[in-house]
C-alpha cells in the first residue's frame, strides 16, 4: 500500500472535496470532521513519504502504470518531501482552527462548501508539489487557485470579493503565461516529463523558444508567488480573506509557487542554462531585495494588521526568492529555512490576528492597548512569531536568515548583505508597533468579550509559534534537512 | 593551558534566571519576590566567586557546547576577563537589590514584579555574555541584555518613558543587528569559526586581506553601541528616563560594561593584538575613542540635570576603556580592564546616591543641590569620593587605571593620549566639582531640618553606596586580586 | 520579412488575439468585459497549442490504416484540459461578478473603487 | 430564468422538441466511442448538458423543476467524480498503480483497458454534465434583487 501514497495523497482530500457538497446535509453537517480526517491522514501520509524520500533520495509513482517520460510521473525527492509535510502540517492546524473561526466568520450553510474549497486548495498544492510533469503543474497550479479565489471571496467584508476577483484576473494571466511557457518548451524539446525536459532542453538552450518559454514561465509564477513589483494582488486578498485563509494562504499558497518556480529553474533548467542577454540572477535578485525593503517600508505604514502582515508577506517572500536567485548551497539552504519559517510564522500570526479580531473586535494596530495582559496566550504566540520572522536569535528566523546572509558574503553579494540586515530590522521595527503598545500601554476601551479564545484557535496559534521557536533551538535537524534538499536541487554531492 | 569541563558558568547564568522566573511567578507577595532575588544573587556571586581559585591558576572552565547546527554553538568558557565583568556585575546586583527595594518602595513604584523579574533576567543575560565562549553566544546574549533592559527603561509607561526605551532600541538593536551581525557573517566566512581564541581567529589570514579584515573591525566597533562610542552614545542620555536602580547598575554596570567587554573580547580574542598593530587599525580607534571622551565631558558640564550629567559622564569613561584596548600595549589594556571595574564601583555609587537625593530629597537638578551634603552628608561623602575618583585623583580607583592606561600609551610610543587622558581629568573636575563645593559651602543657610538620611528605608538607599564608595577607595590600596586577573587577561 | 510573416502566421495570429484579450483585461472597467478579454486571452494560446500541433501532410490522430504520417494529438489533450480550467475559470469569474453587483450595486471598477473607498 | 422560458416561439419549440433527443442520442454516442475514435466523455457530456440547458432556454423551468434540476446536476457531478476515483481506487485495491486498467483483469489486458476506459469515459462524462448544468443553474437561476 506504501506504494500508492503519492496517488493518495492528491486523490483522498480531492474526492472529499467534491463529496462534501453534494451529499446529504446529515453528512453535510460533519463536513468539517471529514476535512480533518482527511487533513490528518494526509499528514500522516506526508510524514511517511518524507521519510522515504529522505531515506531513498527519491519516490517515483507512475500514473496508470505508463512509465515516464510518457506517462505522468509523481516524483518526491526531499525538496518535495519537506514542502509536502508542510503544507500538510499547517493544513492541519489551519483546519484545527477554522473549526471554531469559520462559524464566527462564515455563514452556516456556506461552512461545508468552505471546507470543501479548503481540501480542494490542498488537494492542488499537493499535486503542483509531488508531480513530474510539468503540464500537471499547471492543473493542479489551477486547481490550487481556484479554490483560493473562491476561499478568499468567503471573507465577511464585501470588499473580499473585489480582492478575490482582482487576484482572479491577475492568477488567470499568470496561468495563462505558465501555459505558454509550457507549450514553448514542449515545442523545443517534445516532451512534459521534468527529468526528461532536464535532459532533452540542454541541446537547444540557444534558441529563442527556450528562451521565450522560460520568461514566461518565470513571469507567471512571479505572479503567483507574488514576487515584487507582482504583489499588487496579495494585500487586498490576505486582508479581506477570513483569518484561517488568511493563515493558510500565507503559508502555504505562495510557498508552493515560489517552490514551483524552484522546480522550473533548478529541475527543469540545468545552471548551465545562463541566458546571456537577460541576466536572471542579477534581475531576481534585485527584485527580491527591492521586494524585502519595500514590503517591510509599506507594513510600517499599515494601521489594519492583517495588512501589515501582508505586506510583511511581501517583504519575506523577496528573501526566500533572494536565497534561490544567489543559488549556492549555503543561500539555497536558507530559502528553504526561510520557506519553512515564513510558513509556520505566519500562519500563526494570521491566527492570532483572526483571534484577537474575534475577541475583541480589533482590526487596527492601535487597539490592541494592553492586550498583553488581557490575552497573555495569544500575545505570547504572536510576539514568538514576530520575534522569528524577524530572526531573532534562537528562533527559527535567525537560523535561515544567516544562512541566506552568509551565503550572499560567499557568493561575494557584498550589497545584499545590508538589504538582509535592514529588512530583518524594518521587520522589528513594524512589530513593534503591535507589540509595545499591547504590553507597555494601559488598556484601551476595548474589552474583549471573553478572555481567551477558545482552545481550539488558541492551540493551533500557539504551537506554530511555539515551533518556530523549536526548530530555531534544535536547528539541526531542519538545516540538515533543508542542506541536504538543497544539495541534491544543486546538483552538489 | 589546562580546560577544565565543568557546569558552573551554566549554573551562574541560570541562577539569575530562576530567580527571575520566580519573582514573576510570586508576584502578589513583595517579601517573597524580593527575597527571591537575594537569593538569585547570592548564590550567583557565589557560584562565580567559586570558580576564581581556578581561573587564577591559568586554567579555563569550559561547558559542554549545544550545537544548533554546524558552525553555530552555544557554549560557555570562563576566562579571566569574563569573570571580572561577571563578578564585577553579580557583586553589585546584591547591592542594588538591596538599594531597589528602598528605592521603589520609597516611591511606591508600580509593576515591581516586572521591574525585579527583568533586573534578574538582564543579569542573566550579563553572566551570559561574560562567559561566552564563541561570537555567536555573545551575539545572543548581547541582544537579551538589550531586550531585557528595555521594559526597565520604558517602565513608567509614560510617554517620555516609551519614546526613550524607543530610542534605546534602536540604537541598540538597530547598529548590533546591522553591524554587528555582518560583522560576525564576514569573520565566519573569513575564518570558518566564531570561536573566541586568545591571539585571535584570523591567524591565518594575515594582513593580505586588510579591506575585509578592516570592514569587519569596523563593523564590529560600530554595532556596539552599548560601549557609546560617538555617535552612537545618544542611547545612553535617553534611557535616563529609567528608575535610578536601573541606570545605576544597567547603565554604569552591566549595559554598558557589556559594551566595552565585547569590544576588549574583539581586540585580544577575535583578531588579537599582534594583528591590529600590524594592521595599524589601533590608532583610528584610540583617536575616536580620545574624541568621545573629551566631547562627552563637555557635554556634561552642559547638564544641569544630575543624573544626565553622570551619563554623559558614562559615555566620556567608558571611552577610557576603549582607548585602552585601542592603544594595544599590555599596560593599556590592562588598564583598561582595571578601568573596567574600577568605574563600575565610582560610578554606581553616584547612580546611587543621585537616586537618594531624589527618593529623599526630589531634587533631579545640579542647580538645586546647593548645601545638600549639609543635610545628607554620608550620601555626598560617597558621591565626593566617587568624583574623585572619576578624576582620577589618588588614593582612589580611578587613578590606578589612568595610570596603567597613560603608562600604556607611553608604552605603544604614542604620549599624545596622555594630553587627552590630562585634559580630560580637568574637565571632569570642572563638571564634578562645583557639585560638591556646593553641596557642602554652597547656599545660604538651611533651617535645621532633621536629616533625611534616617530610618529604615533610607539605610537601605545609603548603605549599598557608602558600601561601593568603600570598595573604590579599598581598590587603591588593594588593588592585586583584581591587577592579577588583568594581567592574566590582558596576556590573553 | 514575407517569410517572417507568412511563415511564422500562426504566431502572428495568436499574439494579436492575445494583445488583445489583454487589452480589454487592462483597459475595460466593466468587470464582465473583462472576463470576455481573460477569455480571448486564454483563448490565444489555445490556438497556439493546437497550430504547433499540425504536423505538415498528416491526417487526423485517429487510429485507421491510413495513418502513417499524423498530427500530434497530444497538444489537443493538453488543451481540452486547459478548456475545462478555463471554463471553471469564468464561471468562479461569472459567480463573483454577480456577487459583487449585489453588494455594490455596480459592476463597472471604478465605481466599485469609489464605493469602497466610501467604507461599506 | 424559471417559468415561461422564451416564450411561445413556435418554431423555437418545435425545432428544439425535435432536435433535443437527437442531441441527446448524439451525446450518449461520443461518450461511449471516446476509446478507440474522436469523441468521449467530455464531449458527450458537454454535449448533453447543452441539450438540458437547450431545453430550460426553450421551455423554462419552474420553481420546483429547478430544485430537481439542480439537485440532479450536484447528483451527476459528484458521481461522476466518484465513478472516475472509484476505478483508479478500484486499479489499486487489485494492485496496479491508479488508474493501471490492466491490473484489474490480469488475463485480458486488452479488455481491461477496454473497460477501464469506458468506464473513466462514463464518470468523466457524468461530472462534466453535472458540473456544466450546476453551473448554468447557479448563474442563471441567481435574480437581482
Amino acid at each position: 500500500m506504501t506504494e500508492h501514497f503519492p496517488a493518495l495523497l492528491v486523490i483522498l482530500p480531492l474526492l472529499a472535496a467534491v463529496l462534501i457538497p453534494f451529499s446529504p446535509a446529515a453528512v453535510k453537517r460533519s463536513a468539517w470532521h471529514i476535512s480533518f480526517a482527511s487533513a490528518a491522514a494526509s499528514l500522516a501520509l506526508a510524514a511517511r513519504l518524507a521519510w522515504e524520500a529522505f531515506a531513498l533520495g527519491k519516490v517515483s509513482y507512475w500514473f496508470g502504470g505508463w512509465a515516464p517520460p510518457w506517462g505522468i510521473e509523481y516524483s518526491i525527492d526531499p525538496l518535495g518531501a519537506l514542502l509536502l509535510l508542510l503544507t500538510a502540517f499547517v493544513t492541519c492546524a489551519a483546519l484545527s482552527y477554522s473549526r471554531a473561526a469559520a462559524p464566527a466568520e462564515l455563514a452556516a450553510e456556506r461552512l461545508p462548501y468552505f471546507y470543501s474549497c479548503m481540501l480542494l486548495f490542498t488537494s492542488g498544492l499537493t499535486g503542483i508539489i509531488i508531480t513530474g510533469d510539468i503540464f500537471n503543474l499547471y492543473v493542479f497550479i489551477e486547481i490550487a487557485s481556484l479554490a483560493g479565489y473562491a476561499l478568499i471571496a468567503a471573507g465577511r467584508r464585501r470588499e473580499a470579493l473585489v480582492a478575490s476577483y482582482n487576484y482572479l484576473i491577475l492568477g488567470t494571466i499568470a496561468a495563462t503565461f505558465i501555459l505558454l511557457g509550457i507549450g514553448y518548451l514542449y515545442m523545443a524539446a517534445g516532451t512534459l516529463n521534468m527529468a526528461d525536459l532536464r535532459e532533452r532542453l540542454p541541446q537547444v538552450y540557444h534558441t529563442k523558444t527556450v528562451l521565450t518559454g522560460f520568461a514566461f514561465l518565470v513571469v507567471g509564477l512571479s505572479i503567483k508567488t507574488a514576487l515584487f513589483p507582482l504583489h499588487i494582488w496579495l494585500p487586498d486578498a490576505y486582508t479581506h480573506a477570513p483569518s484561517p485563509v488568511s493563515a493558510l494562504l500565507a503559508a502555504t499558497g505562495t510557498k508552493v509557487g515560489i517552490y514551483a518556480m524552484i522546480r522550473v529553474i533548478f529541475t527543469v533548467f540545468k545552471p548551465e542554462f545562463n541566458p546571456s542577454t537577460v541576466p536572471m540572477t542579477v534581475i531576481l535578485a534585485g527584485l527580491a531585495c527591492a521586494g524585502i525593503i519595500y514590503g517591510a517600508l509599506v507594513a510600517l505604514a499599515q494601521t489594519n494588521i492583517k495588512r501589515l502582515l501582508a505586506y510583511s508577506s511581501v517583504s519575506q517572500i523577496g528573501y526566500i526568492i533572494l536565497g534561490a536567485a544567489i543559488s549556492n548551497q549555503t543561500a539555497m539552504t536558507g530559502s528553504l529555512l526561510h520557506i519553512i519559517n515564513h510558513a509556520l510564522m505566519k500562519a500563526s500570526l494570521f491566527m492570532c490576528a483572526g483571534i484577537i479580531l474575534m475577541s475583541t473586535g480589533a482590526e487596527k494596530t492601535g487597539d490592541l492597548k494592553g492586550l498583553g495582559r488581557r490575552m497573555p496566550l495569544t500575545m505570547a504566540a504572536f510576539t514568538a512569531a514576530a520575534c522569528s520572522l524577524a530572526g531573532l536569535p534562537l528562533t527559527a528566523g535567525f537560523i535561515s536568515k544567516w544562512h541566506l546572509a552568509l551565503g550572499a558574503v560567499e557568493a561575494g553579494l557584498w550589497l545584499v548583505v545590508p538589504v538582509i540586515l535592514a529588512g530583518s530590522l524594518l521587520t522589528a521595527v513594524y512589530f513593534w508597533k503591535i507589540i509595545e503598545p499591547a504590553y507597555f500601554s494601559p488598556a484601551g476601551e476595548r474589552r474583549p468579550v471573553r478572555p481567551e479564545a477558545p482552545a481550539g484557535m488558541l492551540a493551533p496559534a500557539v504551537l506554530l509559534a511555539a515551533l518556530g521557536v523549536a526548530l530555531g533551538l534544535a536547528a539541526h535537524f531542519p538545516a540538515l534537512g533543508a542542506g541536504r534538499a538543497a544539495a541534491l536541487l544543486l546538483g552538489n554531492p | 593551558m589546562t580546560e577544565i569541563i565543568t557546569f558552573k558558568p551554566l549554573f551562574a547564568v541560570l541562577a539569575s534566571l530562576a530567580a527571575g522566573i520566580m519573582v514573576s511567578l510570586s508576584g502578589g507577595r513583595p517579601a517573597l519576590r524580593e527575597a527571591w532575588t537575594f537569593a538569585g544573587a547570592a548564590v550567583k556571586f557565589a557560584v562565580i566567586a567559586s570558580m576564581l581559585p581556578a581561573v587564577m591558576t591559568g586554567a579555563q572552565l569550559l561547558t559542554p557546547g549545544l550545537t544548533l547546527f554546524p558552525g553555530m554553538e552555544l557554549r560557555f568558557r570562563v576566562d579571566a576577563l569574563g569573570l571580572i565583568f561577571a563578578g564585577m556585575a553579580s557583586f553589585l546586583w546584591i547591592l542594588t537589590s538591596v538599594y531597589s527595594v528602598g528605592y521603589v518602595r520609597k516611591l511606591g513604584e508600580e509593576k515591581q514584579t516586572r521591574f525585579f523579574a527583568c533586573f534578574a533576567l538582564t543579569l542573566s543575560a550579563a553572566a551570559g555574555l561574560a562567559f561566552a565562549a564563541n561570537l555567536f553566544t555573545a551575539f545572543i546574549f548581547y541582544e537579551l541584555i538589550t531586550l531585557a533592559t528595555w521594559p526597565l527603561v520604558a517602565h513608567k509607561e509614560t510617554k517620555e518613558a516609551l519614546s526613550g526605551g524607543r530610542i534605546y532600541l534602536v540604537y541598540l538593536l538597530g547598529t548590533s543587528v546591522t553591524f554587528m551581525l555582518a560583522a560576525i557573517l564576514i569573520s565566519y566566512n573569513a575564518a570558518g569559526t566564531l570561536d573566541f581564541r586568545p591571539g585571535g581567529i584570523f591567524g591565518a589570514m594575515g594582513p593580505g586581506h586588510k579591506v575585509l579584515l578592516g570592514a569587519a573591525f569596523a563593523l564590529f566597533i560600530a554595532g556596539t553601541a552599548k560601549a557609546a562610542i560617538m555617535p552612537f552614545h545618544s542611547w545612553l542620555p535617553a534611557a535616563m528616563v529609567a528608575p535610578t536602580p536601573v541606570s545605576a547598575l544597567l547603565h554604569a554596570v552591566a549595559v554598558v560594561k557589556a559594551g566595552v567587554f565585547l569590544i576588549l573580547k574583539v581586540v585580544l580574542h577575535v583578531f588579537g593584538t599582534d594583528l591590529l598593530s600590524e594592521l595599524g587599525f589601533g590608532p583610528p580607534l584610540a583617536w575616536i575613542a580620545a574624541f568621545t571622551i573629551l566631547a562627552a565631558s563637555v557635554m556634561a558640564l552642559r547638564q544641569d540635570n544630575l543624573k544626565l550629567r553622570l551619563a554623559y559622564s558614562t559615555v566620556s569613561q567608558l571611552s577610557y576603556v576603549v582607548l585602552g584596548a585601542a592603544l594595544l600595549s599590555h599596560s593599556s589594556i590592562k588598564g583598561a580592564i582595571f578601568h573596567m571595574a574600577a568605574h563600575a564601583f565610582a560610578k554606581i555609587t553616584l547612580f546611587f546616591s543621585a537616586g537618594a537625593i531624589y527618593a529623599l530629597e526630589r531634587k533631579t537638578k545640579v542647580s538645586e543641590l546647593a548645601g545638600i551634603g549639609r543635610r545628607m552628608p554620608l550620601t555626598m561623602t560617597a558621591f565626593s569620593i566617587c568624583a574623585l575618583s572619576m578624576i582620577g585623583t589618588p588614593p582612589l580607583a580611578g587613578f590606578i587605571s589612568k595610570w596603567y592606561i597613560g603608562l600604556g600609551a607611553v608604552e605603544a610610543g604614542q604620549p599624545v593620549f596622555l594630553a587627552v587622558i590630562g585634559a580630560s581629568a580637568l574637565l571632569n573636575a570642572a563638571y564634578f566639582l562645583p557639585i560638591i563645593y556646593q553641596a557642602f559651602w554652597g547656599g545660604g543657610e538651611t533651617a535645621a531640618v532633621e536629616s533625611p538620611e534616617k530610618g529604615p528605608l533610607a539605610m537601605l538607599l545609603v548603605i549599598p553606596l557608602l558600601l561601593t564608595a568603600g570598595i573604590t577607595l579599598g581598590l587603591f590600596f588593594f588593588p592585586g586580586l583584581l591587577l592579577e586577573l588583568a594581567e592574566l587577561a590582558a596576556k590573553g | 520579412m514575407i517569410e517572417l510573416i507568412a511563415g511564422k502566421y500562426n504566431y502572428w495570429i495568436y499574439i494579436c488575439l492575445m494583445m488583445i484579450g489583454f487589452y480589454a483585461i487592462i483597459a475595460k472597467g466593466n468587470l464582465i468585459k473583462k472576463i470576455i478579454g481573460i477569455n480571448i486571452f486564454q483563448s490565444a494560446v489555445f490556438l497556439f497549442y493546437i497550430s504547433i500541433s499540425k504536423v505538415r501532410g498528416g491526417t487526423a490522430p485517429i487510429l485507421w490504416e491510413n495513418a502513417v504520417l499524423y498530427d500530434n494529438p497530444l497538444p489537443h489533450v493538453l488543451i481540452l484540459t486547459a478548456i475545462v480550467v478555463s471554463v471553471s475559470t469564468t464561471a468562479l469569474a461569472l459567480a463573483l461578478v454577480i456577487r459583487i453587483r449585489k453588494e455594490f450595486g455596480a459592476m463597472e471598477e471604478d465605481r466599485i473603487a469609489k464605493l469602497r473607498s466610501d467604507g461599506p | 430564468m424559471s417559468g415561461r422560458g422564451c416564450g411561445g416561439n413556435l418554431i423555437i419549440k418545435t425545432v428544439s422538441g425535435f432536435l433535443i433527443p437527437f442531441i441527446q442520442l448524439f451525446a450518449l454516442y461520443l461518450a461511449a466511442h471516446g476509446d478507440l475514435g474522436p469523441g468521449g466523455g467530455f464531449q458527450g457530456g458537454t454535449i448533453f448538458a447543452a441539450s438540458l440547458i437547450l431545453y430550460a432556454i426553450v421551455f423554462g423551468l419552474d420553481e420546483g423543476r429547478e430544485k430537481v434540476y439542480e439537485k440532479a446536476a450536484g447528483v451527476m457531478a459528484a458521481a461522476g467524480v466518484l465513478v472516475f476515483g472509484g476505478i483508479g481506487l478500484l486499479c489499486m485495491a487489485a494492485g496496479g498503480s491508479f488508474l493501471q486498467y490492466s491490473a484489474l483483469l490480469p488475463g485480458d489486458v486488452k479488455t481491461a483497458y477496454h473497460l477501464g476506459i469506458y468506464g473513466v469515459e462514463i464518470g468523466v462524462g457524468l461530472a462534466v454534465a453535472g458540473a456544466l448544468l450546476l453551473l448554468f443553474m447557479k448563474t442563471a437561476g441567481s435574480r437581482d434583487d
